[in-house]
């Protein structure tokens, strides 16, 4: 896959494209199993990252990973916040000084991001949280040969998807119990945005 | 969307620059923050209190702020939790060297970022423990009870002991019995409306009810048509009275959610009286009024915290924060 | 309608039973009255201070009952002047022989009540004053203006001077001050709902708002497109400072009208401050939050108080009213 | 005319029925200019009137004017109720020991009552308030030779339909200056029921 600087910047405005598109939609599922806030938030926090990253010139991946995690936990708050910063954060640690990005290093940037969910969440997979978007995609990068754009997004699609059969168990749609269950989670149409922006720019380069 | 406000997304900024204004004397906002300090914070000799989440719930939490309350309030957006960086200034602000106590309310949100905080503020070389309050009995499993009402007299006794010189563990442990006492439940006979968002939460017909609510407008565990004053406080605090057991003293919160009249607190607050009359529950202190509110939405909560010789010195302890005035 | 309550004819009566069970060591009810006093009531050596209307403004008037406050407060029907014969016990209750000063507000149902009360006490050889508060700027005639949120710092600065000793005719003087001295404003987004009418006072549409309202519902002087909440205070408080000159120290209140959220009032404050401070106004004290409420209305009002050196100090001397709480 | 005390307890039973059927007529005409609650302040008041008067035995005709008068004066409240009581006390003076009321004494009452009324309120004619329709009535009893229950009617309708013409400048409806004009004066509209009330009773002696 063998992303670039560049193409680390470019997702992360791409994903703020995304997220701008789709705010109503992400507020609209959070108001059917948690406080209808989700788009509002990630709007917020995306916008930031945009401001931040836009300007700025980057020698390597670990910057640009760094300054996305620190400008979403500054501007996010919620539950989805930090749990967005943790993941690029615990990836940073993983990318220093790497000036492209290959498969091997994704992966385990995506193994050290789903990690940090996990532990700073007390989560795991099917309960129903953005977890479930990160870890297969993570999964799918681990254990493919050569992976591709469509797969990635693939993956990503397929996780949200299943996330309407769930019932939740962590964060505010626990509340709402069996009822939690036919409806999508935010935190994974969210996630599943930032992946789709992801295979768009590999697309680009394939 | 009837609000009196500026500009949507400028709300919390506005509303901070408002409540400096209105309390110079007593209280500072941090620059470029979102955190409310006593004015003369960090208070030497004491552990510092430091309480927040999502706006929306005012007077929580900036009007707890005070001698005798809490240090520090970090406001987040309307009903967000606030961000890591905010709360870790609010705790250096009032560590005085004695460590800082976080009340955090049981929500994923609030938990997460006030962890992430804690352990940020740990790194800086400042001792911090934290308490997560988890009164809703709205919620069966006790560890995902979210916190509601029942946070402001774990501020009040948290606060107080501090006040006392008490060591941060010693506060810890005053707060998490008040936290193993305290019980609460609401109910909205009308939703809210996120001024971001634009339209309600929830929608409720005119002979509805949502029973088991949160404070952030999440619809309650329960639809059920409108009832008398008298079996909402009685469907309310059976129960919160079920949950455990209550024989002896307490203390008793009538919450309004934000737009019920104190008059219709009042007349619940007579029902609430008369129920713990009956099982021969003392109300040592009753507390009346909009504590912990969801914006506009209608409805009220009732908390119940049972007491001990400790939890009753520290809940007549003086308070000057504004929204908790005490002697 | 979406009330908490159980008979809509009861609500006065339920809401003082909630109201004294709430605060058992402060007041007491005078029994089958709707008369709420201090619970030592009649306090030696000091003039006795009376308020009260209808009910729906709460926390006034009961809440203002307490020690540096008011002595006795009179409850009528919800909007509905109480009847000379309740004014009449209170005063009773209240007068320790050094006279009795009843605070009114200007409507014809409330100045005839209270002054046959007083015609009444007087027959029976106790000594009465009145003044009657008139504050608000909506209306222009001043001798016709109603009496709106500014007569709670009248019941503060009378209760204060009472406090300390002073004569009736002295306490009367420096109530009357207070009076000539302080200016009011209103708006209302939303009316409210008597309940036992059972429908709105009025209607306005989602883009409309009243200007210059009363405090019983009543339609404003005004209708408008609704704006923000900048422009808001602008109108109110031009058309306050506008009607007396303010130069100087002034009290400023800003105070919801029952539905209102308290951020979006501290909202209202921040411009609040900036005008005044524009206008070299200096504000020597700010309160903010719900003190003179029309049940479930949405709105606010900004009053302002000219100050002078003893103004100020009978506005920080203690008050121990369970709706205004000083140190 | 010639009233007897029954016919004084007749006429006050029969204004609470008028009273109650009218309720919300009345609260329509003070929602329009006023705040809506002029029909339940007189329903509580003539109720405890009603309540107070049935069962009483009475052997003069100032004794029920009397509790009349303090009826009214202890429940309702508001501007109308101690007006009321006021004309009703003002009344019972003039009346002191009387088994019948003729049409003079009938006059001295509502004279008193007229001018208790317009002292108590610190208002006169023309002012848009109950005074019209009592002051009407006053003229027309003490002026006539022999005063019909018709003529007494077709007085406070008249009086009452004139009100509408008024600004009113005394009561919450002056707040509405020149936009009080157009709508009957609540407190005209409740007199006119008690006046109608009296011509009823007046009928059936006639
Ligand atoms: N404990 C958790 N672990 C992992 N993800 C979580 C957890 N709690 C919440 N989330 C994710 O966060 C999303 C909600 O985010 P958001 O609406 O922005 O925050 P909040 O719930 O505080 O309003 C959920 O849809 C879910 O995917
Ligand atoms: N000063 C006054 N003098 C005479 N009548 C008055 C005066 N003020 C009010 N009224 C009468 O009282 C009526 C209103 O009564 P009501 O609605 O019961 O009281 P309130 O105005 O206190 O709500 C008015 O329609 C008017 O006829
Ligand atoms: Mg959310
Ligand atoms: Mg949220
Ligand atoms: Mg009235
Ligand atoms: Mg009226």
């Amino acid at each position: 896959m063998d992303l670039t600087v560049q193409d680390m910047k470019n997702w992360l405005l791409k994903t703020n494209e995304k997220i701008k598109e789709n705010k109503d939609y992400l507020t609209k599922l959070d108001q059917a199993i948690g406080d209808g806030d989700h788009g509002i938030n990630m709007v917020r926090g995306f916008e930031k990252v945009a401001e931040k990253l836009e300007p700025a010139e980057y020698a390597e991946i670990d910057a640009v990973l760094k300054d996305t995690a620190m400008t979403l936990m500054s501007s996010i708050g919620g539950a989805s916040g930090p749990l967005y910063a943790t993941a690029f954060l615990k990836w940073t640690a993983t990318a220093k000084g790497l000036e492209t990005l290959d498969q091997e290093a994704f992966a385990k940037g995506t193994q050290a991001a789903v990690d940090g969910i996990k532990q700073r969440g007390k989560a795991t997979e099917g309960e129903k949280t953005m977890i479930e978007v990160w870890a297969r995609v993570n999964e799918l990068v681990a254990s493919s040969e050569k992976v591709t754009a469509e797969q990635i997004q693939q993956a990503a699609n397929t996780a949200t998807e299943d996330s309407k059969e769930m019932e939740a168990t962590k964060g505010r749609a626990a509340y709402f119990k069996e009822k939690s269950i036919g409806h999508i989670d935010p935190g994974c149409a969210s996630s599943n945005l930032l992946f789709e922006a992801l295979a768009e720019v590999m697309k680009g380069n394939e | 969307m009837k609000k009196i406000i500026n500009d949507p997304n400028q709300v919390v900024n506005d509303m901070l620059a408002g409540y400096t204004a209105a309390y110079p004397d007593e209280v500072k906002q941090l620059p470029d923050t979102t955190v409310i300090t006593k004015k003369n914070a960090p208070v030497q000799h004491k552990v510092g209190i430091v309480s927040g989440g999502g706006s929306g719930h005012e007077p929580a939490h900036a009007g707890y702020v005070g001698k005798g309350m809490l240090d520090a309030a970090v406001a987040g957006e309307v009903f967000t939790s606030p961000t890591p960086d905010q709360v870790l200034e609010a705790i250096k602000a009032v560590d005085a060297g004695k460590g800082v106590l976080l009340v955090i309310k049981n929500y994923s949100g609030d938990v997460i970022n006030f962890d992430m905080a804690k352990e940020m503020a740990e790194a800086e070389g400042i001792e911090v423990e934290s308490v997560v309050v988890k009164d809703d009995v709205a919620i069966e499993n006790i560890e995902d009870r979210r916190g509601i009402a029942g946070t402001i007299l774990v501020h009040k006794v948290a606060g107080a002991k501090a006040e006392e010189g008490a060591t941060l563990q010693e506060v810890k442990a005053t707060a998490e019995k008040t936290i193993t006492n305290v019980r609460s439940m609401g109910i909205a006979l009308d939703s809210c409306i996120v001024p971001a968002a634009g339209t309600p939460s929830f929608e409720l017909k005119e002979n509805e009810m949502e029973v088991g609510i949160g404070i952030h407008g999440e619809p309650g565990i329960e639809r059920k048509e409108i009832s008398s004053a008298d079996a909402i406080a009685e469907e309310l605090l059976d129960t919160v009275l079920q949950d455990m057991d209550f024989t002896g003293e307490v203390a008793v919160m009538v919450n309004g959610m934000g737009s019920t009249p104190e008059m219709e607190l009042f007349i619940v607050n007579k029902k609430v009286q008369a129920i713990l009359a009956d099982k021969n529950i003392h109300a040592y202190k009753t507390l009346v009024g909009e504590y912990m509110t969801s914006l506009e939405m209608t409805g009220c909560s009732i908390t119940v915290l049972k007491l001990d010789d400790e939890l009753k010195r520290l809940l007549d302890a003086p308070s000057f924060a504004p929204a908790f005035r005490n002697e």
